[in-house]
């Protein structure tokens, strides 16, 4: 069975989606989920060690060799980002079924968890397999299961989010199909791998720009780079909480992964620059990202919303890491996708915990709570120290990189820009400190966040100190993951 | 159709439109996309579309103006795109690279290692089987979450029946007593003849859809979910799916890969038969009971509504 | 040998942490309490005096990225500067205990827990083995203080401890991190060693950038203009007040900058580097002009915190002077005036509680009131001013020989001028207190007696030090700085 | 040029479609547009998969030259996913009429600002 | 024998072409929403059926022809179906004939 592990990856949450739908009884539902969510990782892990041990994984689907079928490849990229999405994705599902409770009707749940399990799976489908249109199928399945997700929410404003959302995914998603049309038509493959060796040496320079350029501006919309963000901050605050919580850690990461993947290893880096200074492009998005993002979220008043602009403003630098071009930034910007979903996660699970006991997220919800939810807020805080960069926190770890290599690449305005990204995280966050902290609650009690949220919160808030700590795992797994693109195209 | 004020022409145009892209395919010797596109853009859609008119109400509000940035950006993309298409491969073309690599072993191979004559479902249900794995997916998340968005998680069968929306029509019930069980005979037919001639799981699961969605119609929607209960189409949508899943698991229990059917049997050919046989029927049993319970859903919404406002 | 000091360097980092348990467990038990905090207090001396005697010795602690870690090493400069903050963490926490119980404050637990955390970040700061691990203490001081100054929890005190965090942790963002990650662009890596880190190959611009990126990043030196959030800081609690100006805050500040100077650039790289005279001008102004600043407040807790950023100047003054005389005289500076202005604070505080009594105006006659206090005043501000017998007249002495030493003459100027403003500006309040008559019906009232001990044993440290003022010098002399 | 009239139709269809999404109002009127944009693709894969003089990819006696299958198997996933795609939004459409009462995105925009 | 066929089914084929252009006419043309209908039904009945037969005398013996007798009966049955639900939804909705003046609306 060990050789199967790439498939059962998928598999398993994709199966355990119809299981969880028969279950029908929710509690019945959310356990089943958490087996599968826990397996799920279990699988992770071993992949991510087998592959760390001994080089990429290539599983052939239905026996049918690379091109002609569709091909499974668990490498040093993948398998860092199958872990992220696994670590999340536990953690979000054992606090799920307390922080759902606060959040929906009973007869919800268990749909709740059937279209979790799905996005979950759709999400570990676009990383795990090597084939261009197989993304696409993967890359349907998350997004509709996240649509559904978003209008779960109990808000009206759900549903228009939702909706909002679903035309922006659609149409980004139909753009990254036309994309890969055109790279068919000229490779007669859709497998990546295949498609990265046919691609150089083709004489229609203008059609494989086109083509990237559909699938780059495909994928940014899911990945809301600026200025095709508009979507996030809406979907994000409006959904409930749980689901917020993966999304924002995980839905964008695998977005950038998949850009990644393209950008680097299909189209490869250099070529596509020879068309269109795009890494430059990239820088120039990536920064407006970064400050009109984090400006705008200071100004916010849910917390949600201030979390989910800042995702923006995250994202940001993670496409200025993969414009600057140079191994160090392509690190830097891996590094921060796994720490920036840890963060995330850690937060949004924090919110979810506030929402479950106080009701709402507006930021006078937020009053008195670092007494009031001490654990609760603990958390949140090095979630929030984790965001700003703060040393000893994983989040001071990415962005150590991105500023070195920043200065690598000379660009000196560069590294004054993220610092100043920094300094404003800081304003927007401590602003919930403050008023958690220092100002008194007023109206009835409220009680700590039950301990199956605590649970999962912790868990990511030590995380993100622990691998602020020891970064063994993460930056050698990125410097596995950049060694692989880079010599895949030198 | 971007002009016109009147939402159900407009519907009923993009009905013409699905129905002529059809006829398109055909022309394009893709059958099995013609069918499809056939049952869905002339077919599933108009319905949906046609059901929430009633709920949304058939004229839009007064608007009659450009909007000059995205005419600007359209603008742009369909110069860009003009000038890249320029460089596709001429249509038509025997020599195009997409019909040399790949495609060739499809063309070449797959009656001799699959053993059936239609290729597309070939690549549909072996070499691409886990793309058709995702579809069923992606179809049992749409019924999931159309559920979920309109009728709330867990829908109960209403116990009293409820008017059906054409009970004056003696006719049209008269005809479509006689034509419901050959429809669905017919959507039988399409599922298992897919391995030879155009058809397969999906496409049978819309006309088998459409035979139960037709009975709604004519004999109220109370009447159709006691023949076909919610309870049961859930199930039955979470079965298709694992039927497909566990086909792939069981290839791996007896040694293959995920979806390598030619284990299933001591000969390969006769395996891939077997399996594909089996998640055709999966595809099938997942798109017929996603459609009824998608259709059920909408009109429970709309008619809902309807209710609250008496 | 060495196993004792990884030991003790851990013990150091750790004990002010053990007594947070304790302390919160105790919290509605205040003398159980206060007890612990002392005790531990005593016993972080007593570990420092320690360490004192072993004089060498290293550890790291985690290896956070290849060449990046957290590790802790022995060295004069940090000995000096964690026995003073190791002494003064006891006595402040006893005036704190008369303090806080005189004035009836509320979450004092939670005070008591984030000073003792604050204090073990400044052992962590005094004893750093590389830039990396300096940073993240200071950070963590930053953070710990955070509290203290917002401990009020009204509005206002709100307002100043958003200026104190955002102006700190703003300038150690946005300056200090990539200063950091410069040096380890250019040297690869951030280990203090005597002479600098830097190779002969790097450019002095780049240099002088990396040079002035720490002068305005390490902001706790508050050097203007970035020195905003001390007087927003002055809304803590007085004993917060005498933490920052005296022990923790500002000290880690100049010590940040001492410790840069000294082992990140090298002592003779800086004197050469084209940028110098400019920071050396720059911490003249700042002399200058908060001195200037000080004279027109009325407030005395802004004049004593004005008249800080004016004393952090000289030792930031004596730093960028790029001698081994300067250096001596601005860490020794460090220790006199941590003594002295301690002391005016304690002073301050005791005059808020007994009386409430906040501004200058209103001290008139105070001085037979409250004769003990005025006494300590008068010794801390003599010693501040740089008058024998005095602690303070052997750092001012050392930095004007280092000032000649580098032929900045109008540094002689600039030192002389500001003596004679902080005569004009520390000796006002005696004199107002003294020579005016008392407030009508006034008797004898003096604060806690906690309190007042603890302001009597720093005012006589301050005598004390100008008998062994030159033996610390001798000490760090005898130390490599270059 | 007549060797890419098919292509030329795709692109007119499809940005047709996008600008209806993008400028419409009417959320219902959206979908329509979105429904044109996706067709387009269909027609623009299924268009290179024509190989001229060649049959319907199913094994017949005689037949030598056989379009590509590959695209069609594509499309009939992408169709699958297209329908998918819209049962979900016309069934949040349904919703969001029933929550607020107008299916025009601005009246839309208008009630969330002033709640 | 298979000339005659040929020509049979070219004939029936023409003769459904002409009928569907000339529905297509009349549904453009006639003045209300009743005289359309009727173009468009007669159309559809009439027309598919002679292209049906047109097609099956092509076709020969075989399936294909089976097939096609299916299609033939389905779009009998169906097509006049549809028609009669279409005008009787029409007038239940409070359309009338032209000529009838009762009550003369349109939509």
């Amino acid at each position: 069975m060990l050789s199967h592990l790439a498939v059962l990856q998928v598999v398993v949450p994709l199966l355990a989606a119809p299981t969880c739908l028969i279950l029908e009884r929710a509690r019945a539902a959310w356990l089943f989920a958490c087996l599968a969510c826990l397996l799920s990782l279990g699988i992770s892990i071993a992949l991510f060690m087998q592959v760390e041990a001994s080089g990429p994984i290539s599983y052939a689907l239905g026996g049918w060799e690379a091109p002609w079928g569709i091909e499974y490849r668990i490498d040093a990229l993948s398998s860092f980002v199958l872990l992220l999405i696994n670590l999340v994705a536990a953690a979000v599902i054992i606090g799920a079924n307390s922080s759902l409770t606060a959040e929906l009707p009973e007869p919800r749940h268990s749909p709740f968890y059937v279209l979790f399990l799905l996005c979950f799976a759709g999400l570990q489908g676009i990383v795990a397999t090597g084939d261009a249109f197989n993304v696409f199928v993967f890359l349907e399945i998350s997004s509709l299961a996240t649509y559904a997700l978003v209008a779960l929410g109990r808000d009206r404003r759900a549903l228009f989010a939702a909706y909002q959302y679903l035309i922006v995914g659609t149409i980004g998603a139909t753009f990254y199909l036309i994309g890969i049309g055109f790279l068919y038509s000229l490779t007669g493959t859709l497998n990546m791998a295949d498609m990265a060796q046919l691609l150089p040496g083709l004489e229609e320079q203008r059609l494989v720009a086109a083509a990237f350029a559909f699938v780059v501006i495909g994928i940014a919309m899911k990945l809301a780079l600026f200025p095709l963000h508009g979507w996030l901050p809406d979907a994000y605050s409006q959904a409930p909480s749980m689901a917020t919580a993966f999304l924002a850690a995980s839905a964008t990461k695998v977005a950038l992964y998949l850009f990644i993947r393209m950008y680097f290893e299909v189209l490869g880096q250099d070529a596509v620059n020879a068309l269109f200074p795009v890494g430059k492009l990239f820088l120039l998005l990536g920064a407006i990202a970064v400050i009109l993002a984090s400006l705008a979220a200071i100004r916010q008043n849910n917390v949600k919303r201030v979390f989910a602009l800042s995702s923006v403003g995250q994202i940001g630098y993670l496409v200025i890491g993969v414009g600057l071009g140079n191994a160090l930034g392509l690190q830097a910007a891996l590094l921060h996708l796994f720490n920036h979903g840890l963060i995330k996660a850690a937060l949004f699970i924090a919110v979810a915990a506030v929402v479950c006991r106080v009701g709402g997220s507006r930021l006078e919800d937020f009053r008195g709570l670092g007494r009031a939810m001490p654990w609760t807020m603990g958390g949140m805080v090095i979630g929030a120290l984790s965001l700003i960069g703060v040393p000893l926190t994983a989040g001071f770890v990415s962005k150590w990189y991105l500023v070195l290599a920043a200065m690598e690449s000379g660009l000196w305005p560069l590294v004054a820009l993220v610092l100043i990204g920094s300094f404003i995280a800081l304003f927007y966050v401590w602003r919930i400190v403050e008023v958690a902290y220092f100002q008194p609650r007023d109206g009835a009690a409220v009680s700590e966040a039950p301990l199956m949220l605590l649970l999962p919160l912790w868990a990511m808030a030590l995380a993100n100190l622990y691998f602020g700590i020891d970064t063994s795992l993460t930056v050698g797994g990125s410097e596995q993951a950049v060694n692989f693109l880079m010599g895949s195209r030198p | 159709m971007v002009r016109a004020r009147d939402l159900f022409a407009t519907v009923m145009l993009s009905g013409i439109y699905g129905l002529l892209s059809a006829s398109f395919f055909i022309l394009m010797d893709a059958a099995d996309v013609a069918f499809t596109e056939a049952a869905v853009g002339a077919g599933i859609f108009p319905l949906l579309m046609l059901t929430v008119l009633t709920s949304v109400g058939r004229y839009e509000a007064e608007r009659r103006r450009v909007r000059y940035l995205p005419l600007f950006v359209m603008v742009v993309l369909a110069g860009a795109l003009f000038a890249a298409v320029l460089q596709m491969p001429p249509f038509g073309a025997v020599d195009a690279p997409s019909h040399g690599h790949v495609a060739q072993r499809y063309i070449q191979d797959s009656p001799a290692e699959i053993g059936i004559p239609n290729m597309v479902t070939s690549v549909l249900a072996s070499y691409r089987g886990f793309d058709t794995l995702g579809e069923v997916v992606v179809i049992f998340t749409a019924a999931v979450g159309v559920v979920v968005i309109l009728l709330g998680g867990r829908p109960k069968t209403p116990q009293q029946s409820t008017q059906a929306l054409m009970a004056e029509h003696k006719v049209l019930r008269v005809v479509g007593k006689m034509l419901i069980p050959l429809i669905l005979l017919f959507g039988l037919y399409v599922q298992f003849h897919g391995e030879y001639g155009p058809g397969g799981g999906f496409q049978a699961g819309v006309i088998f859809a459409v035979g139960i969605i037709l009975y709604a119609m004519l004999f109220g929607l109370s009447n159709a979910q006691r023949v076909v209960p919610l309870g049961v189409l859930r199930w039955l949508v979470a079965l298709g799916v694992l039927i497909y899943g566990s086909v792939g698991l069981a290839n791996l229990v007896v040694g293959g890969e995920y979806l390598n059917y030619s284990m299933l049997a001591s000969d390969p050919v006769t395996g891939q038969h077997i399996g594909i046989i089996l998640i055709e029927l999966g595809v099938g049993i997942t798109v017929a009971s996603a459609m009824v319970l998608i259709f059920f859903a909408f009109t429970r919404a709309t008619r809902s509504r309807d209710e609250l406002e008496e | 040998m060495m196993q004792s000091a990884t030991q003790l360097l851990l013990l150091a980092l750790v004990l002010p942490l053990l007594a947070v348990p304790g302390i919160l467990l105790a919290r509605n038990q205040p003398n159980l309490r206060e007890a612990i905090s002392l005790l531990t207090g005593a016993a972080l001396f007593i570990v420092n005096l320690c360490l004192f005697s072993l004089g060498e010795g290293g550890v790291v602690l985690v290896e956070i990225l290849p060449r990046l870690a957290i590790s802790l090493e022995l060295q004069p400069l940090g000995l000096v500067f964690g026995l003073v903050a190791s002494f003064l963490w006891p006595i402040t926490t006893l005036y704190a205990i008369g303090y806080m119980r005189g004035h009836d404050e509320d979450n004092q637990a939670r005070f008591y827990v984030f000073f003792a955390i604050a204090i073990s970040a400044v052992m962590g700061l005094a004893y750093s083995g590389n830039l990396f691990t300096l940073f993240v203490f200071y950070e963590i001081v930053t953070f710990s203080t955070y509290p203290l100054v917002t401990h009020a929890g009204t509005e206002k005190a709100l307002k100043g401890g958003r200026t104190y965090l955002s102006l700190l942790l703003g300038t150690s963002i946005v300056f200090f991190i990539p200063a950091m990650i410069g040096t380890w662009f250019f040297a690869g890596n951030l280990d203090f060693q005597p002479g600098g880190v830097f190779g002969e190959e790097v450019s002095p611009i780049a240099l002088s950038v990396l040079l002035v990126l720490f002068a305005f990043g390490i902001g706790k030196a508050a050097l203007m203009p970035f020195h905003r959030w001390l007087p927003a800081a002055m809304v803590a609690p007085t004993p917060v007040s005498a933490l920052l100006h005296a022990v923790a805050v500002v000290k880690a500040g100049v010590f940040s900058v001492v410790t840069v100077v000294v082992y990140i650039f090298g002592i003779d790289t800086v004197a050469k580097l084209p940028i110098t005279p400019f920071l050396v001008y720059l911490a003249g102004a700042s002399i200058l002009l908060a001195s200037l600043v000080a004279m027109r407040q009325d407030n005395f807790k802004s004049r004593l915190a004005y008249s800080t950023v004016s004393q952090l100047g000289y030792i930031t003054l004596g730093a960028f002077l790029a001698s081994e005389a300067a250096v001596a005289g601005s860490l020794l500076h460090i220790v006199m005036h941590a003594f002295g202005k301690i002391t005016l604070f304690f002073c301050a505080g005791a005059l808020y509680v007994a009386h409430h009594k906040s501004q200058i105006s209103e001290f008139d006659g105070m001085g037979r009131v409250m004769p003990i206090t005025f006494i300590a005043f008068t010794l801390g501000a003599l010693s501040i001013i740089g008058l024998p017998p005095l602690g303070g007249v052997w750092s001012k002495w050392f930095l004007m020989m280092g000032a000649l030493d580098s032929g900045y003459m109008i540094m002689l100027a600039v030192l002389s001028i500001s003596s004679l403003l902080n005569i004009v500006y520390l000796l006002e309040i005696p004199a107002r207190a003294f020579l005016k008559p008392a407030p009508e019906g006034a008797t004898l009232q003096e604060a806690r007696s906690s309190s007042v001990l603890a302001m009597t044993i720093t005012a006589l440290m301050c005598i004390a030090l100008f008998i062994y003022g030159s033996d610390i010098y001798e000490f760090i002399r005898s130390a490599r700085l270059t | 040029m007549a060797d890419y009239y098919n292509y030329l139709i795709v692109v007119l269809l499809m940005v047709m479609g996008l600008y209806i999404v993008m400028a419409q109002g009417n959320l219902v009127k959206k979908l329509i547009g979105l429904n044109i944009f996706q067709t387009s693709v269909f027609i623009f894969y299924i268009s290179t998969a024509k190989v001229s003089g060649g049959t319907a990819p199913i094994v017949i006696d005689g037949a030598e030259l056989y379009s590509n299958p590959l695209p069609q198997v594509l499309i009939l996933t992408a169709i699958v996913v297209g329908i998918a795609t819209m049962s979900l939004a016309l069934a949040l459409v349904l919703r969001i009429k029933r929550a607020y009462g107008s299916v025009e995105e601005d009246v839309i925009l208008e009630q969330d600002k002033s709640c | 024998m298979p000339e005659l066929i040929t020509l049979l089914s070219s004939l029936c084929l023409l003769l459904g072409a002409f009928l569907i252009f000339s529905g297509g006419l009349g549904v453009l043309r006639f003045p209300d929403f009743f005289t359309r209908m009727h173009a468009a039904g007669v159309t559809e009945t009439m027309a598919v059926t002679l292209i049906v037969l047109g097609l099956m005398l092509h076709s020969g013996w075989g399936l294909p022809l089976f097939k096609l007798l299916l299609i033939l009966l389905f779009v009998m049955i169906t097509g006049p179906t549809a028609s009669h639900a279409l005008a009787k939804s029409a007038l239940h909705g409070g359309l009338r004939p032209l000529g009838d003046d009762s009550n003369n609306e349109r939509h």
